[in-house]
């Protein structure tokens, strides 16, 4: 170690990094991750279309503790100008490092934070996304469990602001668009790769009653697609991805439109456009950012007067009916 | 009266791919090793669960979730043995290796880093609570149990660790009785992956989620004694199994409650240990 | 014709840089009772666990009924028959005295299945066969030194029994148990075994060994028929340069002073036949007290007592008229109690830490910060005080690396080397050889003569006859003063068994 | 004459008792341990050469990251060293990680109060804060130990677990800080924080005085009469006690200056590069402590290098990740296999000794 110490005092300074250079961090891993396959596949269009760019992925994994130090080592290499990335909690973390490195710029989707001049967030109306499987859920339920109790469960990793604000208000909402009788269960797993546990907490969900379940659970989902397979119940996904897992259990999957937005969003950078660094947008249904999957066996094979009714509560919703617009978080 | 029965099938639940590592732990134990690395070999188990299950089929992946696992543990405890490695950093070792090397692996395998579902794996349900895997599983923690129990490879194991010139006046090499109880204690972490991995039909990375700790924790709660190793399993379960069951009252935080068990079982060590202190008389 | 043969056997341990053995040869016929003698250190254990299949030799040759033979492990040593007494206790503790003999060789019931009633049955029929009595049920931690010493026995006798090799067997054994030991060996002999005995006691050789071998620093010096040779002219072979010591020929006219360890109808329970009952016993300044007793009859008690390790359930203890737990432990052993005890690996030593550390450990607050820290005078007074008892070749070594009777002597270096008003020595010379034996028996009484009050608590009547001034033995948890009148031995071995004079 | 005699790169104590110099271990093993990891990255990387340049080099490459690195080595070896103290005094305690994580906590809780009324003193104060509560967390096993002879081991780990899963419950619960969707407390103001001796660079004076402790603790084992007690003790308590040492104290004290230690790394780890406590930042570094502290031989002098080599590996495998295609689990595999390689003896050694 003693002449490797050598060798750093003798370093060179921090380079000035080329501005068409891009890192996407991944906070996670890539493959098996839709949001953040999206994630790569739109950044690496954008950069592909325009002539000099250079991209490069970086994955952080998993633990959510070490992503601090990912992003200084990105920002330290000196290599990049611009970091692409997506998840809630980046924000926080880019705005810490920001104030050392002055000429790096950050976009992040998936999350909010409005005001530093570094910083370009665009979050997606997830109380949208919860509205649209929560009307899905609600008419499976009322479909299959009769005129009983109407239930329907969320069973979360863990609870954090965008599970509170969006997410659960916007599935309940949309249960309760079915019919007001709806009650919303909600469980916690406690971190986000307990998959036997989640299969636990659902399948005695399942037998207590209740038809349809939303998990917001990472990898831990698959146990309660596991569980209602097995109990010929359903469940349904959130941000895509959720057929693969089973081909019967999901009946609908509620999307965002993550490969475009964030190819718009850099394609916007590269030419240059530093206007819009500081600002927090909200993307929508309206857009077509918010939707739902239906190109699944799954979601075919459900009563034709259900689909319908759930294509009619879709479209209202991309016509702003109801209003879940909001402009600050 | 519903209740108390959904509390006993999610023990059950809990227990089946517990008490196989919780026993294989104890093995090892008694040999004079900390097993540190169970939370490892559990993921080993599961992972090469779904990975020789998906093209053979859920017995022959069981079989193989224990052979992999077994070897992967001898394996461990041959390189401590023949590197002169300290065991606990060869335990570190194994708890970092076993979670990266199984995404390696799944990327070739199953072109995914995460979940991998695979059809047919999901092992069905008997009773509320219990697959099939699950009953597999408390096979092999009660063959272990009845090795350790009754046959000379459990004295042989505690002579080992409680003098190793013990078994050298036997003429046997405390180096393999130490080697066979990790090949053991690897078959008892394959059946615990293997359980986990059939209830949800896939794997999950990550999936141990703490049992190779807790399984630990129940083998020293339990005096690293079998009889005490097994209640201890049993308690954590239904404790376990009434926290996540408690969600259905109140909405309590579900952290809080995963912190009680540990908080009240160290409470009964430390009791535990003064009542026997004042039996003794010192 | 010699059914084990061992020819220029060399044998070099790397982490002492020992050579322990330097082609050594060496014969036993069968029906013969072989002793192999020599200081400490001289190397008759690695002998032994050569011979026993324990160790490889480096170089040399073993040959079985005249055939080279290579033990891998004790197990083929075993399966010709040999078996092997440790110098130390080989058992695992947690389990059953049968549990401990059928190891590795388990009768089974079911196929796989251990049968336990078996084994117990089978160890009871071994332990009828030699007329010991211990519980096959019994968890070894449960019982006494002397009945663990049996299961050894047992467990070297349970397969084969061609060849007996006994280290030190009789070091922890009281008179009688040590009497019944030789009945056995020599029925062993008879009945045609071949017996290498390892020990220190000129005595007991010269009346059970029918051949003598004397090991010096790895080579064989002599071997020789023993009765060739009378018990005085052996213990000079042993230890070179020492001469016969008349043991009744000391006692310097000392005066007797206050009393400094008084023990005052002390009652301890819980002990079996160990405990003890109503002990009254007052060691002044200027005298040397022993208490004698066999197995079993509470003189490890007596020793938790008088060291302060265990408080009595009744009665007081005293040191300078000050009960024994009032005192400030610190103060109390570096100035005032010297204590040698019987378990020396667990109380004397910290095996694991360098020999100089063990040396110096009682005193390690009587230097400064400053002195300490600079380093030097502690390791010159390791050095001094293992002088002083002949331990060599210390440097950056680990105690536990060191034979057996070298640990100690390294455990009397630190407790008599300052001037202690107290000396409670229990089994000192357990191990020693003659020549370390005679000098630590002087240091006590020079010690006796400057002042001190000497506790002596043995289970070797030689060395209260020796050294005592006045005597006690110790049967069942109760003390009998021995008048030295007439027969001491007989006076003892009266009181030793309780058949009241 | 053995390579080791020769090599003896200190003075004859009273503590020397030969056996294997833990500098020599370290570096034959760290050869070994690269030869394995490029045989690793062979494998991993379809540009091996760039990613064992990153893995190895490019903790080292620039002050930047270099300076980094030894921040990142500075709580590690503080843990390290509360293992140190607690292995020597025989209490296998392995709570490390459930009091490192209550040290940042808590040091994230009372930062921003000390800061309003003390200012920029407040930091050395909120470091106090964390290793209080790293001592309040160790002290069930210290008193249990004490007063009851419970097993530490068992006690530590139970705790601590408990511990862990209550702090997870208060940094995403009660403590949370509302406006932000990691799962974190309120960022500690920047004045409260540790202050930064060279920016970008992470270093602050948390590695200065990581590095002092270690050569106090040094001289504490091998030259004071009560650290060679505490040593002692720890290798034979039953002997420690007939020498008159004071083992009531030796039964608690080394358990609770180990949840001291562990207290005050984890609030360095909050009021360093982080700012604050987040969910899940203990990360292992209880278990990568006592790797550390085992790599060193339980030898506080060698416990820099240690807890450099463990930086060194956590940092290289996130380089490698950002400036080659090694993913992370790759990043991790290599890791692990250094490790595994560090805990074998050298081959070396053995070799010498075969012949
Ligand atoms: N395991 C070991 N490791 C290193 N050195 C050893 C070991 N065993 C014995 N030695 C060394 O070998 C030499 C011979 O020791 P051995 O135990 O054979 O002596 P001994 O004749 O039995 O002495 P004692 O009468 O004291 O028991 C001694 O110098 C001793 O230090
Ligand atoms: N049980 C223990 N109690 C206290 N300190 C210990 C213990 N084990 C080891 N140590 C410390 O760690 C150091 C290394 O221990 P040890 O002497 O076993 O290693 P070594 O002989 O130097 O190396 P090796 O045995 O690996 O060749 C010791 O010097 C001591 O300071
Ligand atoms: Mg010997
Ligand atoms: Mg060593």
């Amino acid at each position: 170690a003693a002449g490797l110490m050598l060798g750093a005092s003798c370093a060179k300074p921090t380079k000035v990094a080329d501005p068409l250079s891009v890192a996407v961090f991944v906070p996670g891993i890539a493959s098996g991750s839709p949001i953040y396959e999206m994630l790569v596949t739109g950044a690496t269009r954008a950069v592909d279309e325009t002539p000099g760019a250079r991209l490069k992925v970086i994955e952080a994994g998993y633990d959510q503790s070490t992503w601090l130090d990912s992003l200084r080592d990105a920002a330290a290499s000196g290599e990049f100008s611009v970091i692409v990335s997506s998840n809630p909690s980046l924000p926080e973390l880019c705005a810490k490092l920001a104030p050392d490195y002055p000429g790096l710029r950050f976009i992040l989707a998936d999350a909010y934070l409005a005001g530093n001049p570094a910083i370009h967030t665009v979050l997606y109306n997830q109380k949208e996304q919860g509205y649209i499987v929560g009307v899905l859920a609600g008419l499976v339920s009322k479909d299959r469990a009769g005129p009983g109790a109407l239930r329907a469960a969320l069973i979360a990793a863990q609870r954090y602001p965008t599970l509170d604000r969006l997410i659960r208000p916007g599935f309940e909402a949309g249960l309760k668009a079915v019919d007001p009788a709806f009650e919303l269960e909600f469980r916690e797993i406690g971190n986000w790769y307990d998959s036997a546990k989640a299969a636990e907490l659902a399948g005695s969900l399942y037998g207590s009653g209740v038809e349809v379940i939303l998990p917001i659970a990472g990898s831990a989902g698959q146990g309660v697609v596991a569980a209602a397979r097995e109990r010929g119940k359903a469940a349904v996904w959130f941000d895509g991805g959720g057929y693969a897992l089973d081909p019967v259990a999901v009946v609908g999957c509620a999307t965002i439109a993550q490969d475009r937005l964030v190819y718009e969003r850099l394609k916007l950078a590269l030419s240059g456009d530093e206007s819009i660094y500081g600002r927090a947008d909200v993307v929508s249904a309206k857009g077509g950012y918010v939707g739902f999957d239906r190109d699944a066996d799954a979601f075919r094979a459900l009563p034709e007067a259900l689909r319908a009714a759930f294509d009619e509560a879709v479209r209202a919703l991309a016509e702003g009916r109801p209003d879940f617009s909001f402009d600050t978080f | 009266m519903s209740a108390l029965v959904s509390l006993l099938a999610g023990s059950l639940a809990f227990m089946a791919p517990l008490a196989p590592a919780a026993v294989g732990g104890l093995v090892t134990e008694y040999v004079g090793a900390l097993n540190i690395a169970l939370e490892g070999f559990i993921l080993i188990g599961a992972f090469s669960y779904a990975a020789v299950g998906a093209v053979a089929g859920p017995v022959v992946g069981f079989g193989a979730a224990l052979a992999i696992t077994a070897v992967a543990a001898a394996g461990a405890d041959l390189f401590s043995r023949k590197a002169k490695a300290d065991p606990f950093v060869v335990g570190l070792g194994v708890n970092m290796l076993a979670p990266a090397a199984a995404s390696i692996v799944s990327q070739s395998l199953f072109a995914t880093k995460g979940v991998a579902a695979v059809a047919g794996l999901q092992s069905t349900l008997v009773l509320p609570g219990l697959r099939i895997s699950d009953i597999a599983a408390f096979a092999v923690a009660a063959a272990i149990i009845l090795a350790i129990a009754a046959t000379p490879f459990g004295t042989r194991s505690r002579a080992a660790g409680m003098s190793p010139d013990s078994l050298a006046m036997a003429g046997l090499d405390y180096g393999k009785a130490r080697g066979a109880a990790h090949l053991v204690s690897g078959l008892a972490c394959g059946a615990t992956g293997a359980a986990l991995a059939a209830s949800v039909g896939a794997w999950v990375p990550n999936m141990s989620a703490g049992r190779g700790w807790i399984a630990l924790v129940a083998v020293y709660l339990g005096g690293k004694r079998l009889g005490g190793t097994v209640a201890a399993v049993a308690l954590f379960s239904v404790m376990l199994s009434a926290a996540a069951s408690a969600q259905a009252v109140v909405e309590l935080p579900a952290e809080l409650l995963l912190s009680i068990p540990y908080f009240i079982a160290a409470l009964v060590v430390i009791v535990g240990a003064r009542r026997t202190a004042r039996r003794r008389g010192t | 014709m010699n059914i084990v043969r061992l020819a220029s056997i060399r044998k070099y341990y790397r982490s002492s840089a020992a050579q322990a053995l330097d082609g050594v040869d060496f014969e036993l016929e069968s029906g013969e009772i072989h002793a192999v003698v020599g200081e400490n250190g001289a190397g008759k254990s690695t002998l032994a666990r050569i011979l026993c299949g324990f160790e490889r030799p480096d170089s040399g040759a073993v040959y079985v009924k005249g055939a080279p033979t290579s033990f891998s492990s004790h197990r083929d040593a075993e399966r010709v028959g040999i078996g092997f007494v440790p110098q130390y206790s080989m058992l695992a503790t947690g389990l059953t005295a049968a549990e401990n003999v059928a190891i590795g060789h388990e009768p089974r019931c079911f196929g796989p299945f251990t049968d336990r009633r078996r084994a117990s049955y089978e160890f009871s029929l071994l332990a009828d066969r030699y007329g010991f009595t211990v519980d096959p049920d019994a968890i070894v931690a449960s019982l006494s030194s002397a009945e663990r010493r049996e299961v050894e026995i047992l467990r070297a006798l349970a397969r084969g029994g061609s060849v007996l090799v006994l280290d030190e067997p009789t070091s922890i054994l009281g008179e009688k148990e040590a009497a019944s030991l030789f009945t056995l060996v020599r029925r062993l002999r008879d009945s045609g075994a071949g017996i290498v005995y390892i020990s220190h006691r000129a005595g007991e050789i010269v009346n059970l060994a029918d051949r003598v071998t004397v090991l010096r620093s790895g080579v064989v010096e002599r071997s020789f028929a023993a009765a060739d040779v009378d018990e005085c002219e052996l213990a000079g072979l042993i230890v070179s340069g020492t001469a016969c010591v008349d043991p009744n020929a000391r006692r310097a006219g000392v005066a007797l002073g206050e009393p400094v360890l008084t023990i005052r109808g002390v009652s301890l329970g819980g002990r079996g036949s160990g405990s003890l009952h109503r002990v009254d016993l007052t060691v002044r300044s200027g005298e040397i007290v022993s208490v004698v007793a066999l197995g079993g009859n509470g003189l490890e008690s007596l020793e938790d007592i008088a060291a302060g390790v265990v408080g009595p359930d009744e009665g007081d203890v005293l040191v300078k008229g000050r009960p024994l737990a009032k005192w400030p432990r610190r103060e109390l052993r570096s100035r005032v109690m010297a204590y040698l005890p019987t378990d020396r690996e667990n109380r004397g030593l910290s095996p694991k830490a360098s020999v100089a550390m063990n040396a110096v450990a009682g005193r390690l607050f009587d230097y400064s910060f400053a002195e300490f820290a600079a380093g030097s005078s502690p390791l010159t007074d390791a050095g001094r005080m293992l002088g002083e008892f002949g331990v060599a070749n210390w440097k950056g070594r680990r105690v536990d690396t060191l034979s057996g009777g070298n640990r100690q002597r390294v455990v009397a270096s630190r407790e008599l080397s300052g001037d202690a008003e107290l000396v409670v020595a229990a089994n000192p010379a357990q191990g020693l050889d003659r020549g370390s034996r005679s000098r630590l028996l002087s240091r006590l009484a020079a010690m006796r003569d400057s002042g001190s009050a000497v506790l002596l608590l043995s289970s070797d009547p030689d060395d209260a006859a020796e050294l005592a001034d006045r005597s006690f033995a110790l049967y069942r948890g109760r003390l009998t003063p021995i008048e030295r009148t007439g027969s001491f031995d007989a006076a003892f071995s009266e009181a030793l068994t309780g058949a009241k004079p | 004459m053995s390579i080791a005699t020769r090599c003896r790169f200190r003075f004859d104590t009273i503590h020397d008792a030969g056996g294997t110099k833990t500098a020599m271990k370290l570096s034959a093993a760290l050869a070994s341990a690269a030869a394995l990891a490029a045989l690793a990255a062979a494998f991993l990387s379809s540009e091996p050469a760039s990613a064992l340049r990153a893995f190895f080099l490019a903790p080292f490459r620039t002050r930047t990251a270099f300076l980094s690195t030894l921040e990142l080595a500075a709580p590690l070896a503080v843990c390290a060293l509360g293992v140190i103290v607690t292995f020597r005094a025989g209490h296998y305690s392995l709570g490390g990680e459930g009091q490192a994580y209550a040290g940042a906590f808590a040091a994230a809780l009372a930062a921003p109060i000390l800061y309003e009324s003390l200012g920029p003193a407040s930091a050395p104060l909120a470091i106090l804060v964390g290793a209080l509560a790293g001592a309040i967390v160790s002290a069930p096993s210290a008193i249990g130990k004490r007063l009851a002879g419970a097993d530490v081991l068992l006690t530590s780990i139970l705790v601590s677990q408990g511990v862990i899963f209550a702090v997870d419950w208060a940094i995403g619960g009660p403590f949370r800080d509302q406006s932000s969707n990691l799962v974190a407390m309120r960022a500690i103001p920047r004045g409260a924080l540790l202050p930064r001796l060279a920016p970008p660079s992470t270093l602050t004076a948390a590695s200065i005085v990581a590095l002092a402790a270690c050569l106090i603790a040094a001289f504490y084992f091998e030259r004071t009469r009560s650290g060679t007690a505490h040593d002692l003790y720890g290798r034979n308590q039953r002997f420690a006690e007939l020498q008159g040492f004071d083992v009531a104290r030796l039964s608690w004290a080394p358990i609770v200056a180990a949840g001291v230690l562990h207290g005050a790394a984890g609030a360095m780890m909050a009021l360093g590069a982080r700012g604050t406590a987040i969910r899940g930042m203990s990360g292992g570094i209880g278990w990568s402590a006592i790797g550390a502290a085992l790599v060193a031989g339980s030898r506080p002098q060698a416990l820099p290098f240690a807890a450099l080599l463990f930086a060194w590996l956590d940092s290289g495998s996130r380089q490698a990740a950002i400036l080659s295609d090694l993913p992370p689990d790759a990043g991790q595999a290599i890791k692990a296999i250094v490790i595994l390689a560090v805990s074998a003896r050298p081959a070396i050694a053995a070799l010498r000794r075969r012949r």
